[in-house]
């Protein structure tokens, strides 16, 4: 008889999905309250697994009466945990923040099954969060695409229609490259689970047979997840799906999908591969160019923007290219730094979203810089929290992005081989985006033209009407501070979970 | 460089079925065109898993008369990946054939880059 | 006074805290006096302006954060410091909320945030390389750890020079100076070119002199590289301001040149050029403030920015012409005002550097850009007194000016002189 | 439409030069923002959308690139199956007993599958027991599609504003369209129908409740009744369907399905994990009722899937149950 608490991701798992499948019979209302209470529910168990794998080391769970590697298993650790937990915590933001125009934007015949969706969505990122299967991570991946196409193309015009569909084709591109990686993958070591492929390839790479077909196996996984999350080449369908679907699915996609994936992709180098083999092989150096070009491209085309939210959607390339930097530098420290950009441009790029559209709202929902002027004095609370997350994207102290920057600097003074490139990549992108972010900044805060007084549309928004919204922005900021002055803890934590993985 | 690319000829057929169901998906401009690539491709992805699973000279792994040898079956693993392809691939074509009647009747056309164009002149 | 005060602890390497030695004290001397001036020269200046609530918001802010700055004990709290100031002072710059102070406001954070992160990469290699980033006399460096990589510590040591040195006005990066100055409001150009841009001098004091240890730059091709920079950007600085027409952006080119005198004495790494370019430092804070603020209470009474509109101005405000005259000799360095023993230092302790070619050099280039700042500064004096027979009296009658003009440009009017006479008394007798 | 002979059909269907889909559906128009155009007008509308976004000088070189980018379209795929055919010529041996995925996972399901699950097919007894897990998801998998086709086509009245004008019209626009697919009394299809839906539905049930004895299972056997159910809508149309199938039933089989797989998985799980015993007989194998709970949770798979499918359907024709 084990804990109670090593049933937490089981249950977690297992409520996120009759949830979904009870919404559906449920009124919107409801289904709203549902899911609140699941978020809720979800990240405390989660926090909980956190706290339980500091006091006692991670472990595996057994999912069914048979041990492994006869039967799935779900594997609980620090980093599992944080990350559940940090999910929970960012989904339950965004969709209060953006209930506004959910009620808006949404048929109200069909708020129930956006719910379901963004249900299924927890339930797919809990699941390979916690899983220690590959086959199991294709079938919640599966689930998290579909899941988030609704998402795309729930609030229903024909942007976020043929968005959806550039998402599906990229993101089907994807999963078949990472099926056909798992085939191989399977066909040489002769194993599903995570940890037993882990011992065979390490045994392959001694004996040193089958070579190209576990290099193949590693680039088509990595590739399939690169496309999914929308690393440079593959991101054509991103500034569309994030600048026309409504306000908290962007968000959620933003801040959560890609970054779904890529703790997938982290925790596949660590645990199936090994970190190693992976930095032995040189795919690394490919995803380093990559996420280069992927950082320039990004911050470049988002300084061309004129539209607030394709800004920050192109902004989110950037960052992903950020992301994938870390991951190939092939440092302890590099990975770090990017697990920790994933905290912070997951709670920073959701805060720009939600701020963003309290401008636009106060705009008269046009989102052109030229009607956006002085619509910080419109929507102060909007207007704050954009700053906010601008001034951390741009890196300002105390302020979470700071921390990254920082991070990003040791690792790639770390390693003598990549530093002058990552060093000139980071000095532009830098740049880049003081550029445009303290573009909007300074734009959303100088004083509106004549022509706009008192235009319909063009309101002030007073705090007490908009008392969720409000909430959701201070806690964003909150969260922000917290994650630029308590750094030192999480990266603790990050560096324990990432032991726990090898 | 020694292959066996004769012995696996079978395997290598679904690698080609697959290459040509992936480009299609990702080259093809017409809707239907990239819904059929990617029944193509899920169609190859099965076939190497059958293969996978099979072993000469062993039959399909339902006892019969309670012989519970591993010498008479063949390796049901690949199977079960195969069942539960096949459930996902049919979703997602479900998705994308909807997907694509939206667009149809909104734009009456199944090439995606008329369909950017009528987006970048309605300039939504 | 070695106490240090930790307010805040990032992790064992990483803290904000704060403790007092000599720079901080000079560079608190300056700054709060001409803060105080500024403030009360803004009573006068700012009257009958809008937002006067954020302005003095950002102008006490900006305050608190410098005095911060200088009390900061290790370079993590300096750097943290340094970038809120740029963020806290932009809105000084933007004021006035016109479209040029718009852009202008976003040139200075743009080259601000450029020249942080060259500080940032440099102040990363120094944190891997030396002891801990405390400030200390004679630097922190690790030599086990730096032995086989003096090439990057050298890097990291230049981009923190040219880093430092955008907010300095070094050249290439200057031209954020020359477009803010002029923008901002007078008290605000006054305190920019009095303080703000001294920062950079004491970052770049702070990181070569307190943390990395000048024997470690000293003649290597970072000194030499360094020191053609700060020649070219006297000469340009002191050339530019000589053609210029209008009276603030002079005053900025020639902040830009003598700014870089105090860089010229920092880069020289001996004692008596360090002693000079902390009087310059005084000297040139003190007599810029007052000029600015001057221009900016000609700018109200002729209504013109230009430099042509101050003929015969004298013939009304003597009391405010001769407080520039004053001023000016300061800057161009003439006895018994601060700037010229400021100056003095500086070439004695450059010609008694043994740097081939840079120690005739200096003092060369110094006495040029002398005869040019009294080549422009002058000009207006004397347009000013004897504006000549053709000159015809524009219809403005002479408005008697308040308190809240004479007593700050006074008391810095003063203080210039001071510095040349009982420099002791600021150099906290370092000499 | 002029008839072609095999070879040049199947040559345009490649080079696309003129595609039958697109040639032979009507263009029918279902909102206000497109304007009602013939196929000319909007031929020729696109064109000039063409002119519009790459400006008219270089419309030949467009052209260039639409051919060498099927040329190179073309190329890709050689490259891709050339790099996928190195892979296969260093695979193991196909149908060797040694190959490394016949290992000692194989050999544990195959030897005590029988008694561990109680089921003689082992690959239900492997995906509805060893790995249910990845079954549960993928059962959940269908059900999200479902969830977003109804969102995609789904049409039905707003609560808030029951008199929407444009919804209604939709709607209404919608079934007359349906009216087309209606049978008007065709003797035959119907006789046919009432023939072979019966067997049909009865087949699926045979595969359903055999799944852990023979070939078959869940979802195959929920996929031939919603056939049966799709051929007996389109025999008798809807307003005979409606009567036993409408979507609250949908719905609530939907979640009754899903709930109990979720939850009766959940205990398994739970008591597997934990060491206890879960006190589920696994019967005499072979026996229809045996093999502990596959049977149950195939009988739930079969109802969703069969639901689901008729579900499909129907939305694809009229938008709605």
């Amino acid at each position: 008889m084990r804990d109670f608490v090593q049933n937490f991701p089981l249950f977690s798992i297992i409520l996120c999905l009759v949830s979904s499948s009870a919404s559906s019979l449920l009124k919107g209302k409801a289904a709203k309250w549902v899911n609140t209470v699941l978020i809720c529910v979800v990240g405390a168990m989660s926090l909980t697994l956190t706290f339980y794998c500091l006091a006692h080391g991670s472990f595996t769970y057994t999912m069914g009466h048979v041990p492994a590697p006869w039967g799935n298993e779900v594997r609980g650790g620090v980093l599992e945990g944080a990350m559940g937990t940090f999910f929970c915590l960012i989904m339950l933001l965004s969709m209060t923040g953006g209930r506004k125009k959910l009620l808006e934007e949404v048929e109200d015949t069909k708020q129930n099954l956006y719910y379901i969706l963004v249900n299924l969505m927890l339930c797919s990122l809990i699941a390979l969060v916690y899983t220690n299967d590959l086959f199991t991570a294709y079938v919640f991946v599966e689930i998290n695409t579909i899941s988030a196409c609704g998402l795309i193309m729930i609030r229903q015009n024909g942007r976020t229609i043929e968005a959806a569909v550039r998402y599906m084709i990229m993101s089907l591109l994807g999963s078949g490259l990472f099926l056909v990686g798992i085939c191989l993958l399977y066909d040489i070591t002769g194993h599903l689970l995570m940890s037993n492929i882990k011992e065979s390839v390490q045994a392959l790479v001694e004996s040193g047979q089958y070579g190209e077909p576990l290099l193949i196996a590693i680039a088509f996984m990595m590739m399939g997840l690169a496309i999914k999350s929308a690393l440079f080449p593959f991101h054509a369908w991103l500034p569309d799906a994030y600048g026309y679907s409504t306000i908290s699915s962007a968000a959620i996609l933003s801040s959560l999908v890609s970054k779904g994936y890529i703790f997938l992709l982290i925790k596949i180098i660590y645990r199936v591969i090994g970190f190693e083999v992976v930095r032995e092989s040189l795919l690394l150096n490919v995803t380093f160019v990559f996420a280069g070009l992927g950082i320039i491209f990004g911050s470049i085309s988002a300084m061309r923007e004129d539209d607030i939210r394709r800004m920050v959607s192109f902004s989110s390339v950037a960052q992903i290219g950020y992301i994938y930097l870390g991951i190939s530098l092939g440092t302890q420290v590099g990975m770090v730094a990017a697990v920790f950009q994933i905290l912070s441009h997951a709670a920073t790029k959701s805060m720009l979203f939600i701020s963003a559209i309290g401008l636009t709202d106060a705009s008269n929902t046009s989102r052109k810089f030229k009607d956006l002027t002085g619509s910080a004095y419109r929507n102060k609370i909007a207007g704050m929290g954009f700053a906010a997350g601008a001034l951390s994207m741009v890196g300002i102290p105390l302020f979470s992005g700071f921390i990254s920057k920082l991070l990003f600097m040791q690792a790639a003074v770390a390693n003598y081989g990549k530093m002058l490139p990552t060093m000139i990549v980071l000095a532009i992108s830098t740049i880049l985006n003081a550029i445009y972010f303290m573009k909007t900044v300074v734009r959303i805060y100088s004083p509106e033209r004549d022509l706009y007084k008192g235009r319909e549309g063009f309101k002030v928004i007073h705090t007490r009407e908009q008392i969720e919204y409000t909430c959701t922005v201070i806690l964003f900021i909150a969260l922000n501070v917290a994650l630029g002055l308590c750094s030192e803890p999480i990266l603790e934590l990050i560096g324990k979970g990432l032991e726990m993985f090898a | 460089m020694n292959t066996n690319l004769l012995n696996n000829y079978a395997e290598a057929v679904s690698m080609i079925i697959f290459a040509i169901g992936f480009t299609n998906l990702l080259l093809h401009k017409n809707l239907i065109k990239k819904i059929i690539g990617l029944n193509i491709m899920d169609t190859a992805v099965y076939l190497f898993l059958a293969l996978k699973g099979y072993i000469k000279g062993h039959v399909a792994p339902i006892i019969i008369d309670g012989v519970v040898e591993p010498e008479a079956y063949i390796n049901p693993i690949p199977s079960g990946l195969v069942l539960t392809g096949i459930v996902v691939s049919v979703s997602v074509t479900a998705l994308m054939l909807s997907l694509t009647i939206r667009l149809y009747k909104r734009y009456h056309t199944l090439d995606l880059d008329e369909i950017s164009l009528r987006l970048k002149k309605e300039g939504l | 006074m070695d106490t240090m005060f930790t307010l805040y602890q990032f992790n064992d390497r990483l803290a904000l805290s704060y403790k007092i030695d000599r720079i901080s004290i000079i560079f608190l001397t300056a700054a709060v006096i001409l803060f105080a001036c500024a403030g009360v020269y803004s009573c006068y200046y700012m009257k009958g302006k809008e937002h006067m609530k954020r302005y003095w918001i950002f102008f006490v802010g900006v305050l608190c954060i410098i005095s911060l700055m200088a009390c900061s004990a290790n370079f993590f709290t300096f750097y943290v410091n340094y970038e809120l100031m740029t963020l806290v002072s932009s809105p000084l710059v933007m004021h006035e909320q016109t479209k040029e102070a718009r852009l202008a406001g976003f040139k200075y954070l743009i080259y601000s945030f450029f020249g942080a992160y060259f500080v940032l990469f440099g102040f990363y290699v120094l944190n891997k390389y030396c002891v801990d980033l405390t400030f200390t006399e004679g630097g922190r460096l690790d030599m086990t750890l730096v032995s086989g990589h003096e090439g990057i510590v050298l890097l990291a040591v230049f981009f923190m020079v040219i880093g430092f040195g955008v907010k300095a006005g070094m050249w290439p990066l200057h031209s954020w100076l020359t477009t803010a100055h002029p923008i901002a409001v007078s008290p605000a150009s006054a305190v920019l070119s009095g303080v703000i841009v001294k920062a950079g001098v004491i970052g770049v004091i702070r990181a070569i002199f307190y943390l990395v240890g000048a024997d470690f730059v000293k003649g290597t091709w970072v000194q030499y590289t360094w020191l053609i920079l700060i020649l070219l950007t006297i000469l340009m600085g002191s050339t530019l301001a000589y053609f210029e027409k209008e009276l603030k952006k002079r005053l900025a080119y020639s902040t830009i040149s003598q700014v870089a005198y105090i860089l010229f004495g920092l880069a020289m790494f001996n004692t008596t050029a360090y002693e000079g370019a902390l009087m310059q430092f005084l000297a040139h804070a003190f007599a810029k403030c007052a000029l600015f603020m001057i221009a900016g209470v000609f700018i109200i009474l002729t209504g013109s920015k230009n430099v042509e509109s101050l003929r015969g101005i004298g013939k009304k405000y003597p009391v405010l012409l001769w407080m520039f005259t004053i001023c000016s000799l300061s800057m161009v360095g003439i006895p018994p005002t601060g700037g010229f023993l400021a100056k003095w230092y500086l070439i004695v302790g450059s010609l008694d550097t043994g740097r081939p070619n840079f120690d005739w050099a200096g003092p060369v280039f110094l006495l040029i850009s002398a005869l040019l700042t009294a080549g422009y500064l002058f000009t207006i004096v004397m347009r000013g007194f004897f504006p000549g027979e053709d000159y015809v009296d524009d219809g403005r009658e002479k408005v008697k000016l308040p308190l809240t003009v004479y007593i700050p440009i006074g008391v810095l009017m003063l203080l210039c002189v001071l510095v040349g006479i009982i420099p002791n008394l600021f150099m906290g007798g370092g000499m | 439409m002029k008839k072609r002979n095999l070879f040049s059909s199947l040559l345009d269907w490649v080079w696309e030069s003129r595609s039958d889909l697109y040639e032979n559906m009507t263009i029918r128009d279902d909102d206000e923002e497109v304007n009602v155009i013939t196929k000319a007008e909007h031929k020729e509308d696109i064109e000039k959308v063409k002119e519009k976004v790459f400006d008219a000088a270089d419309r030949g070189s467009f052209r260039k690139w639409r051919f060498l980018y099927k040329i190179l379209a073309v190329v890709f795929a050689v490259f891709f199956s050339a790099v996928l055919l190195i892979t296969v010529g260093q695979l193991p041996k196909i149908g060797e007993i040694n190959n490394p995925a016949n290992n000692e996972v194989e050999k544990r399901y195959i030897e005590k599958g029988l008694e561990e699950t109680g089921a003689t097919n082992i690959v239900a007894g492997m995906i509805l027991d060893y790995r249910a897990f990845d079954t549960l998801g993928e059962s959940h998998v269908l059900f999200v599609a479902a969830i977003a086709v109804t969102i995609l086509l789904r049409l039905d009245k707003s609560e808030r504003d029951p008199e929407d004008t444009k919804i209604t019209e939709t709607i209404t626009e919608a079934e007359e369209e349906d009216k087309i697919f209606e049978p008007h009394h065709d003797a035959i299809l119907q006789k046919v129908a009432m023939l072979l839906v019966p067997i049909i539905i009865l087949f699926g049930i045979y595969v359903i409740l055999n799944g852990h004895l023979s070939p078959g299972g869940g979802f195959s056997g929920g996929a031939i009744i919603g056939a049966g159910l799709i051929l007996y809508l389109n025999a008798f149309g809807f307003e005979n369907t409606e009567r036993f199938f409408n979507e609250k039933v949908y719905k609530t089989v939907i979640f009754s399905g899903l709930a109990f797989y979720a939850l009766a998985k959940c205990y398994a799980f739970f008591c597997g994990a934990n060491g206890l015993d879960s006190h589920i007989s696994k019967g005499i194998p072979g026996h229809i009722l045996s093999a502990g709970l596959i049977l149950p949770l195939d009988i739930a798979v079969g109802c969703v899937v069969a639901c689901t499918m008729y579900a499909f359907y129907a939305m694809f024709r009229k938008g709605g149950l």
